[in-house]
């Protein structure tokens, strides 16, 4: 059965479709691509999986519940959680916390045990802390836990919001554009680490990548997105030599 | 083993608060400390109450409320109510103040806490503004001449048991999972949906905790003056709370408590100009924001570190809009 | 009472309301322009209305000016006096958190109200009569020429204002400004010059607001300013923000909205139901009437 | 930040208050210097009624620069300590709470408004000093409601709102012949709603109906809305308790708008500024009650009068008036004691008999209420005119 599964999801702004007829579907332990020129509504498809936007028709199902209608918070407690293509930390707060809010829907003690510090408080929080800098630790980040998250460079800062994104312990993953702004040495590294984290975490991947030759090494099932429609999919192989994607990207990339 | 070291520290702070709380109560029954310091004292108090508590809805949770007066006119004048018609006890009448203000706030907050930046703060000054208009309407409470014939229960004691109170409920909640959650929308309302937090409740909850203690403040106020008057309680009063955040800084609660302190003391030490008050309070205002516009300390916690920081040289400025 | 008097209190209503409107909106023009173009709330905005109407009293007083001048000799005085706190309280900010220039605009507020109850004495001032104000009686509805020319001097100022911005070459700039103020100094706009700008005529309309009202109501003190800034913010926020027809409608509406509920309901209650109705208003359009509900990109 | 711990915090507090504490310690001693006498004013310097508290400092302040012309009083000269109550009422108790601790002055001129005088009330009652408002009306201000006593330390200069109140009812329905009225009452202040309640009362217990009890803020501008509405009421009267500024407005709106019936007010509308805030030809056909009137007991308000206008190019309001009574009544009694002792002061001055001030002659009853009468004074083209005497 499929993880995930979008049916004829639209959505349209002002009259004008941003995506139409979007159609994926996931399995458990995958590690999907979504490619597409600039504009394609790669970004728009994410908001719609995540709740951001509503769809003006269509179906999605995770896990077997369909979670249209349900706001974005609700989305990512039922098991999605994402990064974006803006990096979006809390930019004000240390590494540290930054990881540690991703814990916040897990956390089991009430408002009253957090204000007098009794009940499950103190226990609690010390297992956040310690899963929290052991997420940093996978991520090489846990000697800088406590600088602050706007200060990292560039490339720490998406690493930070993968390590987030994973303390919220999702079953699937959406990445958008996780190496952009990056060099092709630090791609290189990123691609490897989500293989790794894939694995260790058991996790099922969706990707956004605007770059296609980047996906075609990691992924293992790639849809293309143009005009906000999926015009392909299948094996990187298949994809590289569809004559629709090909002339989809003409121009882009040569 | 952290464990240990957290209780210690909190240990630590009661020794330090009751050290303090000892100190101050026996200057005033040595009369070291006059009856108009003692009364500016309580002053203090009841500022730090209400500038800790707006902090925590504009400071940390990042929602630009300056309604503030009307939530603490609610407290004075429930409790005022309570123990005046009902003779209900303080602790029961300030209990009253603190559930009124905060049942408001969330009653206001659920839908208002939707619009953001300076839409939600013309909408909070208006509610603010229609509670003042309210009670100025409602002859049970005295309408225009105020609520007279309150009892002074408030005292130093009281004022500083809820200071405390309030410190510390406050600053415990920021450093738990639901403070982080409302410190997350501040920093970024998508990216704290996306890891889960559900932003309204948090905005909406902070807004009632922060509400409940205008609440709070409120009740001290009214027993401690005998009268709830509807002009204490005008925008401009909002204003003044908000320039103590502001002052204080965005997100410190250290920062809130010495703003409070500074300005009280202020405004009572230049109770001496009438005529220049005013005038010299508004250039400070200005200067103050002209040379640290993120306010005495940004959104840091007054530390050993920050100290050495200051005196070190510069300190990058964390800012955030509101 | 019959239902033909009852239309002509309502007639009656209507004007009253639009008269006042009318002062609001002269007011929620100048504040729009300052909010659109550095989105700050300018508290001091309504003690600037008192500022120009002590220019204009003391114009017409001293001076002896007739009307004219004197309306033009305080649009200047408060043209720059409105440069000079811009330069001097809020560029030093521009690039700090808004809240910090929130604080500064409610200190220099205060200043003005303060130092100009030290400056000019607390006590109210009556303005001299500029201009003799005739009243028609049109069917048991009664209008002063007063009225009208408030009305027509708002009106006339919006159409001025609205082509400054849409036509003439500071207005591009002006709206460059208010769009991307960055991008705008890298496509070599003078940022600080058209920023200045704004606060020259945001002020100086304030000024014609403040010399009118005082001809109209006849009385002015040091405090004249913080009720009707309120509601001039108000009618901003009402109308959306930025927008200067929406200052206008909104002044319009806040004004016909609190002459119906004072009239026909209850005058205790009228500032109650006029934010109740702002608030109304913003849970249904988050930007206010005519003002444009940006989405944040995700 | 999330990090620091709640000991830092609490240091902050220990160095905040100890500083509050160590200033308060060295600020104590500020006692009585042999030379001077000092009187304390607790009145609205800045907010709401600012007008109304600076009008009041001057008229205290001249009172005692004419006694210290003349060689002060016991052989010291006076000064006048005054402290900003900022028109609120908890500012109110803090600025008494200085003047009597702080500054310790042997006896204080209150505030304006009446909420303001009871909430300090106390604190001058502690400390055993005497405050007299100029104006404050509200009864409780000398009786206590809680204990139905007299507050021992509370005098005022003003009448209480049930006089005035009654007054204007009695004449409006006596001499204007009036069978119906409308209220219209600045909401924001305790003295016109008083006012406006026993007028009020008197007026329907004589058999008279309210046809309107409309209400205005302080600082208000337009008014035309609710006249229209008043107007549509046809009454024969309308009663408007406030203050000369928008009551001028008021005036001049309500005759644009062709509502042309009597207007009746109080003191708060005696200033010179009415008519020319209000114009004398809509001012025609309105009255109000006062202390005095321009044509009655010349001598005193023609010196003062000028006397003000010489100090302060303005010309007093009733306002400067009174609480130049008050503190001239205050003085009069430290002669009288011959001491500057607090306690004697105040018994010294509730024993007040006849004494000529500006507001007419005053004796105080036992409720430390001027016991004085009022003039109608009726509005001729600009021109305060004596139309009728009242005694209590």
């Amino acid at each position: 059965m499929a993880l995930l599964k979008a049916t004829k999801l639209s959505i349209v702004f002002g009259g004008l479709r941003a995506v139409s007829n979007f159609n994926v579907e996931i399995a458990p332990g995958e590690l999907v691509g979504l490619i597409g020129p600039n504009g394609a509504g790669k970004t728009t498809a994410f908001n719609l999986l995540t709740g951001v936007y509503q769809p003006t028709e269509g179906q999605i199902e995770f896990d077997g519940k369909s979670t249209v209608g349900l706001k974005p918070y609700q989305i990512t407690q039922r098991g999605i959680a994402r990064t974006f293509q803006n990096i979006r930390l809390f930019a004000d707060l240390s590494v540290l916390d930054n990881v540690k809010i991703a814990y916040h829907f897990h956390v089991k003690y009430g408002l009253v045990e957090s204000m007098f510090r009794i009940g499950r408080y103190h226990k609690e929080e010390a297992e956040i802390e310690e899963k929290a800098i052991k997420f940093l630790e996978i991520f090489q980040l846990a000697d800088k836990k406590d600088e602050i998250a706007k200060n990292l460079p560039y490339g720490e800062q998406r690493r930070l919001e993968i390590a987030r994104a994973l303390a919220a312990q999702p079953k699937l993953l959406l990445l958008d554009e996780p190496a952009a702004g990056m060099n092709p040495q630090e791609t290189q590294q990123l691609m490897e680490m989500i293989r790794w984290i894939k694995k260790e975490f058991n996790l099922t991947i969706l990707l956004i990548e605007h770059d296609m030759s980047l996906v075609m090494g990691v992924c293992e099932r790639i849809y293309v997105l143009d005009y906000g429609s999926i015009i392909a999919q299948g094996t990187p192989m298949e994809i590289k030599n569809n004559p629709r994607v090909i002339e989809a990207y003409l121009g882009e990339e040569v | 083993m952290k464990l240990l070291q957290k209780t210690k520290s909190d240990i630590m702070a009661l020794v330090a608060c009751l050290a303090v709380y000892a100190i101050i109560q026996t200057l005033i029954l040595t009369d070291v400390i006059g009856p108009f310091w003692q009364l500016n004292i309580v002053l203090i108090g009841i500022n730090i109450i209400l500038v800790v508590s707006l902090n925590l809805i504009n400071g940390f949770t990042g929602q630009f409320s300056i309604g503030h007066a009307g939530f603490m006119a609610i407290g004075a004048y429930v409790s005022a109510v309570l123990t005046v018609k009902f003779q209900l006890p303080f602790i029961a009448a300030i209990a009253g103040g603190a559930l009124g203000a905060g049942a408001l706030g969330f009653a206001i907050g659920l839908p208002t806490l939707r619009l953001n930046g300076d839409y939600l703060a013309i909408a909070t000054l208006g509610l603010g503004e229609i509670i003042r208009i309210t009670i100025l309407n409602i002859s049970y409470v005295g309408g225009a001449s105020g609520f007279m014939g309150i009892p002074r229960y408030t005292d130093f004691t009281w004022m500083f048991a809820f200071t405390v109170f309030t410190v510390f409920v406050i600053k415990n909640f920021i450093d738990s999972t639901h403070g982080r959650a409302c410190i997350s929308v501040r920093e970024n309302e998508i990216a704290a949906e996306a890891m889960g937090v559900d932003t309204t409740k948090y905005k909406v909850l902070a807004f009632t905790i922060g509400a409940a203690f205008a609440g709070v403040a409120g009740s001290l106020f009214s027993h401690y003056f005998y009268i709830a008057h509807p002009a204490s309680f005008t925008f401009m009063k909002s204003f003044d709370i908000l320039t103590m955040v502001v002052l204080g800084g965005l997100g410190s609660i250290s920062g809130s408590i010495t703003a409070a302190v500074l300005l009280t003391f202020v405004s009572a030490a230049l109770a001496s100009y009438p005529e220049w008050r005013m005038i010299i309070y508004s250039l400070m205002l200005i200067i103050l924001m002209l040379y640290r516009p993120q306010g005495l300390f940004g959104n840091k916690e007054l530390s050993l570190k920050m100290l050495s920081r200051w005196t070190g040289g510069k300190k990058h400025g964390s800012t955030q809009g509101n | 009472m019959d239902s033909s008097s009852l239309i002509v209190q309502f007639g009656q209503q209507l004007i009253n309301g639009i008269s006042l409107g009318s002062i609001y909106a002269l007011i929620a023009l100048g504040y729009t322009m300052i909010y659109g173009i550095i989105r700050l709330i300018n508290f001091a905005h309504g003690d600037i209305y008192m500022v120009g109407a002590y220019a204009g009293f003391f114009a017409t007083t001293m001076f002896k000016f007739s009307f004219i001048p004197a309306l033009i000799f305080s649009m200047a005085a408060a043209g720059v006096i409105g440069m000079v706190i811009e330069r001097v309280a809020y560029r030093p900010l521009r690039n700090a958190p808004k809240i910090a220039i929130l604080i500064t605009a409610i200190g220099v507020s205060l200043f003005l109200e303060y130092g100009g109850m030290l400056l000019v004495s607390p006590q109210p001032r009556t303005f001299p009569v500029l201009f003799e104000s005739e009243v028609y009686n049109i069917g048991g509805m009664v209008i002063n020429s007063q009225q009208v020319v408030i009305l027509v001097v708002s009106l006339l100022l919006m159409v001025i204002l609205t082509y400054v911005v849409n036509k003439t070459k500071m207005g591009k700039a002006m709206r460059a400004v208010s769009f991307d103020t960055e991008a705008a100094q890298l496509m070599g706009i003078d940022v600080d010059k058209v920023i200045s700008f704004t606060f020259g005529i945001g002020s100086a309309l304030a000024a014609a607001a403040g010399v009118l009202v005082g001809i109209y109501y006849n009385s002015i003190d040091p405090l004249m300013g913080i009720m009707p800034g309120l509601k001039a913010f108000v009618a901003a926020v009402l109308g959306g923000i930025g927008s200067l027809p929406g200052a206008m409608l909104g002044g319009t509406i806040l004004g016909i909205i609190e002459a119906l509920v004072s009239g026909f309901w209850s005058s205790t209650f009228r500032d109650a139901v006029a934010f109740a109705i702002l608030i109304i208003i913003l849970l249904w359009k988050p930007a206010g009437l005519l003002g444009k509900n940006i989405r944040e990109k995700v | 930040m999330l990090k620091t711990k709640f000991t830092k915090l609490v240091s902050i507090m220990v160095s905040g208050l100890m500083l509050a504490g160590l200033v308060a310690g060295c600020g104590g001693s500020g006692g009585q210097q042999a030379d001077v006498i000092k009187l304390g004013a607790n009145l609205e310097m800045t907010g709401n009624n600012a007008t109304f508290g600076q009008s009041a400092t001057n008229g205290a302040k001249l009172a005692i620069k004419q006694i210290n012309a003349k060689g002060g009083v016991l052989g010291k000269q006076l000064t006048l300590v005054v402290a900003d109550n900022k028109s609120e009422a908890a500012e109110a108790a803090n600025a008494m709470q200085k003047l009597v601790t702080q500054d310790k002055v042997v006896a204080v001129i209150a505030p304006i408004a009446s909420s303001s005088v009871i909430a300090a009330a106390q604190v001058n009652a502690d400390n055993k000093v005497l405050a007299i408002s100029p104006t404050a009306s509200n009864p409780k201000v000398t009786v206590d409601p809680n204990t139905g006593k007299v507050r021992d330390f509370n005098f005022r200069a003003a009448f209480i709102d049930p006089f005035q109140g009654s007054v204007m009812a009695t004449f409006a329905q006596k001499s204007l012949k009036a069978k119906t009225a409308a209220l219209y009452i600045d909401n924001t202040s305790d003295y016109a709603k008083g006012l406006g309640q026993f007028f009020k009362e008197t007026f329907e217990k004589n058999g008279g109906t309210i046809v309107a009890n409309e209400a205005y803020l302080a600082k208000d501008t337009d008014f035309k809305a609710t006249l229209t509405k008043i107007k549509s009421q046809n009454p024969d009267v309308v009663f408007v308790p406030g203050y000369y500024q928008e009551v001028g407005m008021i005036i001049k709106q309500a005759r644009e708008l062709g509502l042309t019936v009597p207007f009746l007010g109080g003191d708060g509308w005696d200033s010179a500024k009415l008519p020319e805030i209000g114009s004398a030809t809509a001012l025609n056909n309105t009255f109000f009650s006062n202390h005095y009137s321009p044509d009655d007991n010349s001598a005193a308000v023609k010196d003062f009068v000028e006397a003000y206008k010489q100090e302060y190019n303005q010309t007093p309001d009733a306002f400067a008036a009174l609480s130049y009574d008050a503190t001239m009544m205050v003085i009069d009694a430290m002669k009288r004691a011959n001491s500057a002792d607090p306690v004697k002061i105040k018994d010294e001055l509730a024993k007040t008999k006849e004494y000529q001030a500006v507001s007419g002659l005053i004796s105080f009853n036992a409720s430390h209420d001027p016991v004085k009468s009022a003039v109608i004074i009726e509005m001729k083209d600009g021109k305060q005119t004596f139309k009728e005497k009242v005694n209590p």
